[in-house]
């Protein structure tokens, strides 16, 4: 049976690629197949628009424990401590339901943490809206903070930082980054590998529902009415499930039956089962009848593709699935056998005995399409740079011109921001919000993790790569006026349409800027998330490096904070 | 003398409130599961902050029927050392264990940030070595901790003293803008009337070591732990 | 099986900042002909049993001792065989 | 004047969390005959409005503006003349 080219277009797959598809599988692919593809080729699964950019990122350095490729980037912190972190975007979901957007975003980035056996102590959010006279543009702020509010103060990891930007060009498509840092014993470290060929394949966590199907999908392509009627059903958080799920998988990890772990985020059960076979080259055959399920009638396609939200996939020891199981009962949660690695390389999903797909696993993640977007340089920039910034008048009234800068909302205390969320649970918070940057202590060290986001996208508007360059060196300093040495970079690109040359462009040259500064700097990046096609009608964002951050306090006694301390004290201006 | 920290499902402050004890008093102190059925052994419990249950329904709703409850509950009646902080405080209301309810902050958000305390009442084991009238600095974080009673209920826990903690400026005065979310007369803590059970929505537990720039919090520790000693020699 | 549909509002002598809220952006909306707005919770319970009284007896003790806090809540709720 | 009561439900296949740990909560109490709970809003608005169908237009608007999230929920409403 072929499938009608409508299908797979829909899905958001060309021709080619469905072409392709044929050439890998040497037969035409089922529904469930195109299905699978469609998601694990998508710019937010595949990055195959930015991955040749990403791959000039410096990566290397003696403190990178994990660089990009796992679920999150590993620092050593010294002692047979690492830090765990990494940032990533919920911006596509965020415009749609702000607060759920939000919330599931934090839910993912800690999934992220935690799979790799890492507790995490500290999120920190860098968000991006239009002007706040806009009703919806309020509309948006208040639900994103009320939803990373929502989510992360109820699962009990303090968000201690970030940034807020209000910017016109953000108005159709906010920004809604959030970074998470954990802490690991390095003995403890886990990855996203389905190795030991018999080993068992199991699904924790929540139970399966028709939610977010074809979200990644979703979020590779630009918000428009047509894209709004094929809309998912939104994803809601359940940061209460999530916290039980956390707690259950640190201890499942502690006890070393776990042999590979990982988080079913976007394109939920797909990526996490086809990306875990990948790396360990084996392969893994899941039964879907046995996947636990909200809602009845759910077919192969609808379970593959559901983005449910605080569900995991481990691959543990063989004769330790009764041990495993028993504690996640102790948390009262859910754990199910649904296969078992197996040494062919395919993906291979069974409902009870009828063979619904048979893809090799390294076709939908290595293999993936890779494009080589040609690029341009946009045209506003000559325009722009040329402005005759001497022609400016000065002002009369240097006071009122200061009053109204402090009064920008851009320059203003982000404190109605982070006083809603909780940034001292933990007990590690030393330096909370409102200074350069946060820091947490190790408890039973002397030593301190400081943290940090940064990004200005109008730098990053006016000449990309300087602007790029400028986001690091910022994180940089607010590191090192905190008392710490920085040591190493995730970072999240949000760039609009990638088939637009302009904007291919500014990809580039955004990433070359930040591959110069993290060199010089030695802070290499472990890692990050892409955001494509942040654009409304035309309308680009700014191009948005976020660059988040990672330094290391020797001495906790020497933590720094930016006021002002006692009247006398001496004051340096530093720099050019 | 030994602590136990009750934890529930989604407790998240259970951890936190453990560290303190121990730094603060350097006594024993225990996780106690929220399936145990017995508290046998312990001198002072505490119910600590987070979300049990995710706070659905009404925070502190669900943990109430936990089965440790139970015993927790009879420990309480027969007069032993109870705290509830913040989420602990709204599992006290809803088991009935403390009059009122503590319902949505007044500006529908949740807040995290210091607030300033005056200690109404140094004549409990919780307050014992504060003086009276005494201010302190303790951060509070909650999106539901208006308290709220009846006005008859209000009357009876000013005559009987049991308001131990009030939000107040930083020079001790008891004004509206002092108060962050909206409680009856600025309530942040009361006890109940034989005076051993204490509910707080403020955290003493997040500030009491140095590193975290105040140790305010410790007050509240120690007097439990003097008051014991004094008790039991 | 019974499907009982519960109200649960708050009493009026609480002060209810949600709906004061909801009240004032409706103002600014331009409905200015409202004079107060409540709100509360709606529950939908399921209930396998086989008689009415029995389905009314088992929602009120859900209510009264979980589903509601009588301290600031009141309740209503209705019946519908399903 | 009118009251309105309007119900505000999730929409069918979005996730009830609430819902979810309040029928856990009544099984463990000994109620093993609910296989499920939803939980949504109720509120209830008062308007000053000459007639029903004025009454009902506003309601259905400020539903669909302010009150209800159309993309998790869904509503229905009630009016009783006061
Ligand atoms: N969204 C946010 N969440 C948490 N903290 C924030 C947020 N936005 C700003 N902050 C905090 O407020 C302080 C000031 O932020 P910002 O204005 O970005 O400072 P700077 O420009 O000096 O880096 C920082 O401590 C920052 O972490």
């Amino acid at each position: 049976m072929t499938l009608e080219p409508q299908i797979w277009r829909e899905m958001g797959l060309t021709d080619d690629e469905y072409e392709r598809i044929v050439t890998i599988l040497g037969r035409q692919p089922n529904y469930v197949e195109v299905g699978i593809f469609a998601v694990m080729w998508s710019e937010h699964c595949s990055y195959k628009t930015s991955r040749p950019a990403l791959k000039t990122l410096p990566t290397e350095g003696p403190a990178i424990l994990q660089g990009p490729g796992e679920n999150a980037g590993i620092v050593d912190i010294g002692d047979g401590q690492a830090v765990v972190f990494k940032i990533e975007s919920h911006n596509h979901p965020s415009a749609i339901e702000p607060y759920q957007g939000a919330a599931t975003g934090v839910g993912g980035i800690l999934r992220d943490i935690f799979t790799m056996g890492a507790r995490p102590i500290a999120v920190l959010d860098s968000l991006r809206f239009g002007e706040l006279n806009s009703p919806r543009v309020r509309y948006l702020f208040d639900g994103v903070v009320a939803g990373i509010s929502g989510y992360g103060n109820c699962i009990g990891v303090p968000t201690v930082g970030g940034e807020v930007y209000f910017a016109d060009s953000y108005e159709d498509n906010c920004l809604v980054n959030v970074m998470c840092v954990g802490l690991i014993d390095q003995k403890d470290i886990k990855k996203g590998v389905a190795s030991g060929v018999g080993n068992p394949v199991m699904v924790v966590g929540a139970k399966t529902g028709r939610d977010g199907i074809h979200g990644a999908t979703f979020a590779s392509e630009e918000l428009s009415e047509a894209a709004a009627e094929r809309r998912p059903a939104v994803q809601v958080g359940d940061p209460f499930m999530e916290k039980l799920l956390l707690e259950a998988c640190l201890e499942v990890i502690k006890t070393g039956y776990v042999v590979g772990i990982q988080d079913m985020g976007a394109a939920g059960l797909t990526s996490s089962s086809c990306e875990m076979a990948s790396r360990a080259g084996t392969g893994l055959e899941m039964d879907l009848a046995l996947v636990p399920r909200r809602e009845e009638g759910m077919t192969p396609y609808e379970l593959m593709l559901s983005e449910s939200q605080e569900r995991m996939l481990l691959v543990v020891q063989q004769g330790t699935e009764e041990k495993v199981t028993e504690i996640f009962a102790k948390w009262d949660l859910d754990s199910v056998v649904v296969g078992q690695v197996t040494a062919d390389g395919l993906l291979r999903l069974k409902e009870g005995d009828k063979v619904v797909a048979e893809i090799p696993a390294k076709a939908l993640t290595d293999e993936a399409p890779v494009y080589h977007r040609p690029t341009e340089k946009p045209a506003y920039l000559a325009e722009v740079q040329d402005y005759p910034v001497d022609a400016l008048t000065m002002p009369d009234d240097y006071n009122e011109v200061l009053l109204k800068l402090l009064a920008s909302p851009n320059i203003a205390s982000k404190e109605y921001v982070y006083q809603q969320y909780d940034h001292m649970v933990g007990l590690n918070t030393v330096v909370r919000p409102g200074s350069d940057a946060a820091v947490l202590r190790v408890k039973d060290t002397n030593k301190g993790i400081a943290m940090t986001t940064d990004c200005n996208g109008r730098y990053c508007y006016l000449n990309p790569k300087t602007g790029a360059a400028i986001a690091v060196a910022e994180a940089a300093r607010n590191l090192v006026c905190s008392g710490a040495k920085p040591l190493a970079v995730t970072n999240c690109l949000n760039f609009g349409n990638p088939e637009k040359p302009e904007v291919m462009w500014t990809i580039w040259q955004c990433v070359e800027g930040m591959a110069e500064a993290c060199r010089n700097l030695e802070t290499p990046v472990t890692g990050g998330n892409v955001s494509l096609y942040n654009e409304t009608k035309g309308n680009a964002i700014y191009p948005t490096p976020t660059i988040g951050m990672v330094g290391l306090v020797e001495d906790l006694n020497k933590v720094c904070t930016q006021g002002f301390k006692q009247e006398g004290d001496v004051i340096f201006l530093l720099g050019e | 003398m030994k602590f136990g920290v009750v934890v529930f499902p989604g407790s998240n402050c259970d951890a936190d409130c453990l560290h303190a004890i121990k730094v603060v008093t350097g006594q024993p102190v225990e996780y106690i599961w929220h399936k145990s059925g017995s508290v046998d052994g312990f001198d002072c419990i505490v119910l600590p902050g987070g979300f049990s249950y995710g706070d659905y329904l009404r925070c502190g709703a669900v943990a109430r029927f936990s089965p440790v409850m139970t015993p927790v509950i009879d420990f309480a009646q027969r007069g032993g050392l109870l705290l509830g902080i913040c989420n602990g405080f709204q599992i006290l209301t809803e088991a009935g264990l403390l009059p009122g309810a503590l319902h949505r902050n007044k500006n529908l958000q949740f807040l995290c940030h210091d607030t300033h305390l005056r200690i109404e009442n140094n004549q409990t084991p919780f307050t014992s070595l504060a003086t009276a009238g005494q201010v302190i600095r303790v951060p509070i974080a909650h999106g539901e901790g208006n308290y709220y009673a009846d006005t008859a209920t209000i009357q009876q826990l000013e005559e009987n003293k049991q308001v131990l903690f009030r939000y107040c400026d930083p020079q001790g005065e008891i004004t509206p803008a002092a108060n962050p979310n909206g409680s009856v007369n600025n309530i942040a803590g009361i006890c109940n009337r034989q005076g051993n059970v204490l509910g707080m929505m403020p955290h003493p537990e997040r500030c009491a070591e140095d590193i975290l720039g105040n140790t305010n919090g410790q007050l509240i520790f120690q007097s439990l732990l003097q008051q014991w000693q004094r008790r039991c020699g | 099986m019974f499907q009982a549909k519960i109200y649960v509002t708050l009493r009026k002598s609480v002060l209810d900042p949600q709906g004061g809220v909801v009240r004032k952006s409706l103002y600014a909306m331009g409905y200015q002909n409202v004079p107060e707005v409540r709100i509360g919770r709606y529950m939908v319970v399921d209930l396998e049993v086989a008689d009415q009284d029995a389905a009314a007896k088992q929602v009120r003790d859900m209510c009264d001792k979980l589903l509601v806090n009588p301290v600031i809540e009141d309740y209503t709720f209705e019946l519908v065989e399903v």
